[in-house]
């Protein structure tokens, strides 16, 4: 889907993307990183709204570099940051929206109507964008990026700012998206709760290096080498009851870390329970996260 | 569910039918233009009452009171000459007696929020990321302002001279005989338009808030020609001989002359109730205004070429 | 410090802002909860004195914070939106608002360079702000806010446009001052978040406080059975485990899914539950690799609240 | 009672707002100043200022051939064509022209400029919450802002008055320049008192209102150019600054009338203030206004 071979981008000292190659394949992509860790960058250049200083990125297999303007065209973009304007309706902007991609006003009504029922926007689609939630505002924001039937379009931190039944609306959204068009998604994102839910395949950035490229089901699932439990009662009692096996605990104040030896711990675990009439609310090997792989690449 | 099926089918194949940039860019320019002139805000509303009494003296001061006799141009003594759409340009204020200052009060209304409003909302981000150049934009963004403003000085010229024409018998020679007039009043408006436009495209670009772009912009395009215009007075009352030179740093000045080349009249300053002559060479005028034009249009870009590069 | 709200309800014109808000919050980390324009934000503002309640009092140490100005020496706030004096750089706004509680300028400069190098911007606080990024604006705003090392930490938001990396550091950072004693309130949308912050929650929704406490007992308020879910070790177990556990008077019903080796029951009592089900395990001799209780996490229980069940 | 009680306490609590002020004003005047200059809108303001003094050069270049010198004292003295001196004709347009350009359009339109740049870009970058959050009394935000603004206003003012008086006087050689320096330092004490007040009762109007440069340019019309020229001119700024510069140019020995200044009723009775009592009123009409924008920041809701 994009392609880049050694983009550098420098701005003056500062170097934001460093000898960037990578293959992004189809479907949905996480880009994770810190923050500027060149994500934005590398997005914009990808967008053509900036030009790398040096290198070669191809978007649907045509080169940036010639033209940056047309490749627009196959592009949807959702900025991070609140861009629409407050003094028009959600439909109004989306039709102008459509018709400054080149749509016609009859098309742009039509998709316009069409993205807004698949966003399960109602009557409040006619009311002025000034009096909408940061829900709707979201939902208007991806609208304009899917508006002209794009082959990629990019979402920049798409959840941000959401409470959560909205964020896990935009989320289901964007889950559906693939379902419904051809449309491809690439998702950045601070929330790593976010790529685990929506995405194929996750890329992490750091400091303009691309540091992982990895599929997000590979990742998640691995076992780990603890167990996360979780008591009630006298904490104490069910500790010492583990020591009288050896067993160390580390309590982190609300939950206990006990290492794993093999299904005996479990035994073990349910054992200290019963003799400490502690109840037991929780026991669970931890499985690696997003959260402990993001965690080890970065630092 | 069917439906649904249904619907998902039509969004997933759904062609765009995407037209070219020329299109593009002109239909944003016009669909702007439209809401501009809404009547549901405040500055809609603003921007037709002033166009109502531009057309309001255009019809009482033009058409009602100059005979077709005196037009276009009439002696006003030996050395001057008063010419009816050049007199339209003029000054409310004085004897000259013409719409300067609901144009520039026009200029300043429509252009003020027109770039300022995108980049305080940061819509104007969104517009970089359409198939479009930034440039494109720009001219997308002048477009509106100077279609408006060419409604309200070609047009009442336009009016002005066919008013004047059937006033003599709507004869085709009477036309025939005045073919400058035609083009030199549209060249006339175009210079007018292009100019406040690009310099009140400048002032949104420069300062984001619309109301004060508005008034900044109008402070200082018909501030500076009271100024300007004040201190040319005080100049030659000391008998100063280079004070021509001081009008060169009002715009309004500045195209008022270039206006009057257009129409080959020489160009006076009316002080101390007497017309003065203000002789300024046509290529330092052009240099000047050229400097203006490319000046405004050239920061503009640059503003805009910065947008994203900083983020 | 002990903040305390009673009736507090506040109105903008017509519109209902907070209404009959009672809370008591005395140290460690509160975390608010809601959706968005429930009314976090207006009971933060009210708790540090920025607006006035409509009707009811709030008093902090028994004092008003709308009247009292020099009451705010102990109030550090973490706003939800961006406010910077953006030609500053970082440190001289730190810097400024360390002037502001009257601290003399070499105090204020070695405090704001010892705040913001903490925090990881020893790099960027020479810098203008209107460079930053969002993290270093966030981190930016809790170092101004926490600096002159305030009793009372309001934050509204603090993780909004943070990276992982930079909210693990501000997790661990709040843990911290929640142990020296400093009272934290701390709103986020991001329910992960708070919930390996805290275990006592206040969920506000429309204006009105649903519930107030620690996690578990809000948990138990609500009136629907609990599933819980066991994954024994071997398949062989599953059936017998659901017959034994169906004896139970507290069982309602059990259902086996038998592609991920899931066994899910769901009970009519709450407390006592936990205590018996490893009690059985352990005289049935199954080994069990996992129990959990879905419905317990912050996730479902905030669904469960916002979107309005039953109560006891 | 209350009020009894808060004004026993009043002394008290000047007392400790001046000692806090060493503390509080050096970061914020920097700050406002700072905001103040890098403010695009006072540039343009600045380079309109400057036209009148370029004028000034060159009228000097223009003029310089034909003046007359004579020498008295050992001293230049120029005369022109006429035989007048130079000096008396210039300071008379010096005055003229900085008191209908300067102190009753620009200064008053840099007033709204800056008042509003000092409080009301703080309500909308919303640094005012945390000015709020902070144990700084509501007057103090407001007195320390408006200090850091009489300064820059007054700074560039009293510059632009000095650099306009030199180029104004500069055909009269250094004679006429040192003659009528009480004419500059009466300026400079105007805008002093011009920068006080106006910024002071601007300030009001940005604390309590979302618009103030409507409100400001509406009061400055209708109120410092209308009314102010009227029977009830003494609810007007303008009036005071004008009887200020009356008795000023009358104690100069200068041919003034009252009228000049429209400092008549409509029974063409003289309405002229004393030039203490109008300093007085000028002083108390800021610190009043002061108190009342003080009020609207500390009940103003967030």
């Amino acid at each position: 889907m994009i392609k880049a071979t050694n983009v550098v981008k420098q701005y003056g000292n500062l170097k934001a993307l460093d000898n960037f190659s990578i293959e992004i394949p189809a479907g949905k992509v996480g880009i994770l990183g810190p923050n500027g860790a060149g994500k934005s960058t590398f997005v914009k250049i990808a967008l053509g709204l900036l030009t790398p200083t040096s290198g070669e990125i191809t978007v649907l297999g045509e080169t940036l570099t010639k033209n940056t303007t047309e490749i627009r065209r196959k592009i949807g973009y959702m900025p991070e940051h609140d861009c629409i304007p407050n003094e028009m309706t959600g439909v109004e902007f989306l039709i102008e929206m459509g018709m400054v991609s080149g749509m016609s006003l009859a098309g742009a009504t039509e998709r316009t109507h069409e993205i807004l029922g698949h966003l399960r926007m109602g009557e409040e689609k006619y009311r002025l964008i000034g009096e909408y939630s940061g829900g709707m505002r979201q939902k208007i924001k991806l609208a304009q990026g899917l508006i002209h039937a794009p082959e990629v379009v990019f979402l920049d931190e798409p959840t941000s700012g959401l409470d959560p039944n909205a964020r896990r609306e935009m989320l289901e959204t964007i889950n559906g998206l693939t379902d419904v068009s051809t449309t491809k998604v690439l998702l950045s994102t601070h929330i790593l709760q976010d790529v685990e839910t929506v995405c194929d395949s996750v890329i992490i950035v750091k400091d303009g290096k691309l540091q992982m490229q990895e599929d997000v089901k590979a990742i998640v699932g691995e076992k780990s080498n603890f167990v996360q439990v979780r008591i009630g009662g006298e904490s104490e009692n069910f500790i010492s009851e583990l020591k009288k096996k050896k067993i160390t605990v580390e309590d982190d104040g609300r939950v206990l870390i006990i290492p794993y030896v093999d299904h005996s711990t479990y035994d073990d675990i349910i054992d200290a329970s019963v003799k400490s009439e502690c109840s037991l609310y929780e026991m669970e090997r931890t499985s690696q996260s997003m959260d402990s792989v993001y965690q080890e690449i970065i630092e | 569910m069917r439906e649904k099926a249904q619907l998902s089918d039509r969004f997933r194949d759904f062609d765009a039918n995407l037209t070219t940039r020329p299109w593009i860019v002109l239909g944003m320019g016009l669909r702007k233009f439209n809401r501009l002139l809404t009547l549901k805000t405040w500055n809609g509303l603003g921007i037709w009452l002033m166009i109502a009494v531009v057309y309001l003296l255009t019809f009482i001061r033009f058409i009602l009171f100059i005979e077709p006799e005196d037009y276009p141009c009439v002696d006003l003594n030996d050395e001057y000459q008063r010419c009816v759409p050049l007199d339209f340009y003029g000054d409310l204020l004085g004897n000259a007696g013409g719409t300067k200052l609901f144009l520039i009060a026009i200029a300043a209304t429509a252009s003020g929020g027109i770039i300022g409003n995108d980049m305080a909302n940061k819509s104007i981000h969104l517009y970089l990321s359409r198939p479009i150049s930034r440039l494109d934009y720009l001219i997308a963004r002048f477009i509106p302002v100077f279609i408006l403003l060419l409604l309200v000085t070609a047009l009442p010229n336009y009016m002005i001279l066919s008013s004047m024409w059937s006033g003599n018998g709507l004869e085709t020679s009477w036309l025939l005989d005045r073919k400058w007039l035609i083009v030199n009043i549209m060249l006339q408006g175009i210079l007018y338009s292009g100019t406040y436009s690009i310099i009140g495209l400048t002032f949104s670009t420069l300062i984001k808030k619309e109301g004060i772009a508005s008034s900044t912009f109008f402070l200082f395009v018909y501030g500076t020609s009271l100024v300007c215009e004040t201190f040319f007075t005080i100049l030659n009352a000391f008998d100063i001989d280079e004070a021509d030179y001081i009008l060169l740093l009002s715009i309004n000045h500045v195209v008022d002359m270039l206006s009057y080349l257009i129409f080959d009249t020489k160009y006076y300053v009316i002080a101390f109730f007497t017309p003065r002559e203000v002789d300024i060479g046509s290529v330092e005028l052009i240099a000047v205004f050229t400097v203006i034009f490319a000046g405004c249009a050239g920061f503009m870009y640059w503003i805009i070429q910065q947008m994203e590069a900083n983020k | 410090m002990n903040i305390k709200l009673e009736q507090v309800t506040k109105n903008y014109g017509n519109v209902q802002g907070i209404s009959n808000i009672n809370l008591e919050v005395s140290r460690g980390i509160t975390g608010i909860l809601g959706p968005n324009g429930a009314g976090k934000s207006t009971t933060m503002k009210i708790i540090l004195g920025l607006s006035r309640p409509s009707r009811g009092r709030i008093t902090v140490n028994g004092k008003n914070p709308f009247d009292d100005w020099e009451l705010k020496k102990d109030f550090g706030f973490v706003p939800e939106y961006d406010c910077f004096y953006e030609h500053m750089s970082g440190l001289e706004f730190v810097c400024y608002f360390l002037r502001m509680h009257d601290f003399q300028r070499e105090e204020a400069e070695k405090r704001a360079r010892e705040a913001l190098t903490e925090l990881g911007l020893e790099e960027a606080m020479e810098r203008k702000i209107n460079t930053y990024s969002r993290g270093m604006r966030q981190k930016t705003k809790v170092a101004r806010a926490t600096v002159f090392n305030p009793r009372v930490l309001v934050m509204d938001e603090p993780f909004q446009g943070a990276d992982p990396t930079t909210r693990m550091l501000l997790m661990k950072k709040m843990t911290e001052w929640a142990e020296n004693g400093k009272t934290i309130l701390i709103s986020s949308h991001i329910l992960h978040d708070i919930q390996s912050l805290t275990d006592n929650i206040a969920l506000i929704n429309n204006g009105k406080m649903l519930a107030h406490g620690n996690r578990h007992e809000i948990r138990n308020l609500i009136n629907i059975p609990r599933p819980i879910t066991i994954v024994p070790v071997k398949d062989g177990n599953l059936r017998k485990l659901a017959k034994r556990l169906l004896d139970e008077k507290w069982t309602k019903a059990t259902s086996i899914d038998e592609d991920t080796n899931e066994l899910t029951v769901e009970t009519t009592q709450t407390e006592d539950v936990y205590l018996e089900i490893p009690k059985i395990l352990q005289k049935e001799k199954i080994t069990v690799e996992r129990i959990y209780s879905e419905d317990d996490s912050l996730d479902s229980l905030y669904a469960k609240l916002v979107e309005g069940h039953q109560w006891k | 009672m209350e009020i009894i009680d808060k004004i026993g306490k009043l002394p008290d609590i000047v007392q400790s707002f001046a000692k806090r002020s060493k503390n509080l004003f050096p970061p914020i005047a920097k700050d406002c100043i700072y905001r103040l200059l890098v403010n695009k809108i006072t540039w343009i303001v600045v380079a309109i200022l400057l036209l009148p003094c370029v004028l000034g050069v060159v009228i000097y270049f223009q003029t310089d051939e034909d003046r007359q010198v004579r020498e008295s004292n050992g001293e230049k003295v120029y005369y022109d064509e006429d035989g007048d001196l130079i000096h008396e004709d210039a300071r008379e347009e010096f005055l003229n022209i900085f008191d209908l350009f300067v102190i009753s359009f620009v200064a008053i339109i840099m007033a709204i400029i800056f008042s509003s740049e000092l409080i009301n870009e703080e309500f909308e970058n919303k640094t005012m919450q945390l000015l709020r959050t902070t144990p700084i009394h509501p007057f103090e935000i407001i007195l320390h802002r408006y200090l850091a603004g009489v300064i820059s206003m007054f700074a560039i003012l009293g510059l632009n008055a000095i650099i306009f008086y030199y180029a104004v006087m500069m055909p009269s050689g250094t004679h006429g320049i040192l003659e009528n320096l009480d004419v500059l330092l009466m300026v400079l004490q105007i805008l002093l008192f011009e920068s006080l007040a106006f910024i002071a009762i601007f300030c009001v109007f940005t604390t309590y209102l979302e618009k103030p440069y409507l409100v400001g340019i509406i009061y400055w019309i209708v109120w410092e150019s209308f009314v102010s020229t009227q029977n009830y001119q003494q609810l007007t700024i303008t009036h005071y600054l004008n009887s200020m510069i009356f008795n000023s140019t009358k104690a100069m020995g200068w041919d003034v009338q009252a009228s000049d200044f429209n400092l008549v009723n409509s029974n063409e009775e003289i309405l002229a203030t004393e030039p203490f009592t109008a300093m007085l009123i000028i002083v108390v009409i800021a610190i009043l206004s002061l108190i009342l924008a003080s009020r609207g920041i500390a009940n103003r809701q967030f």
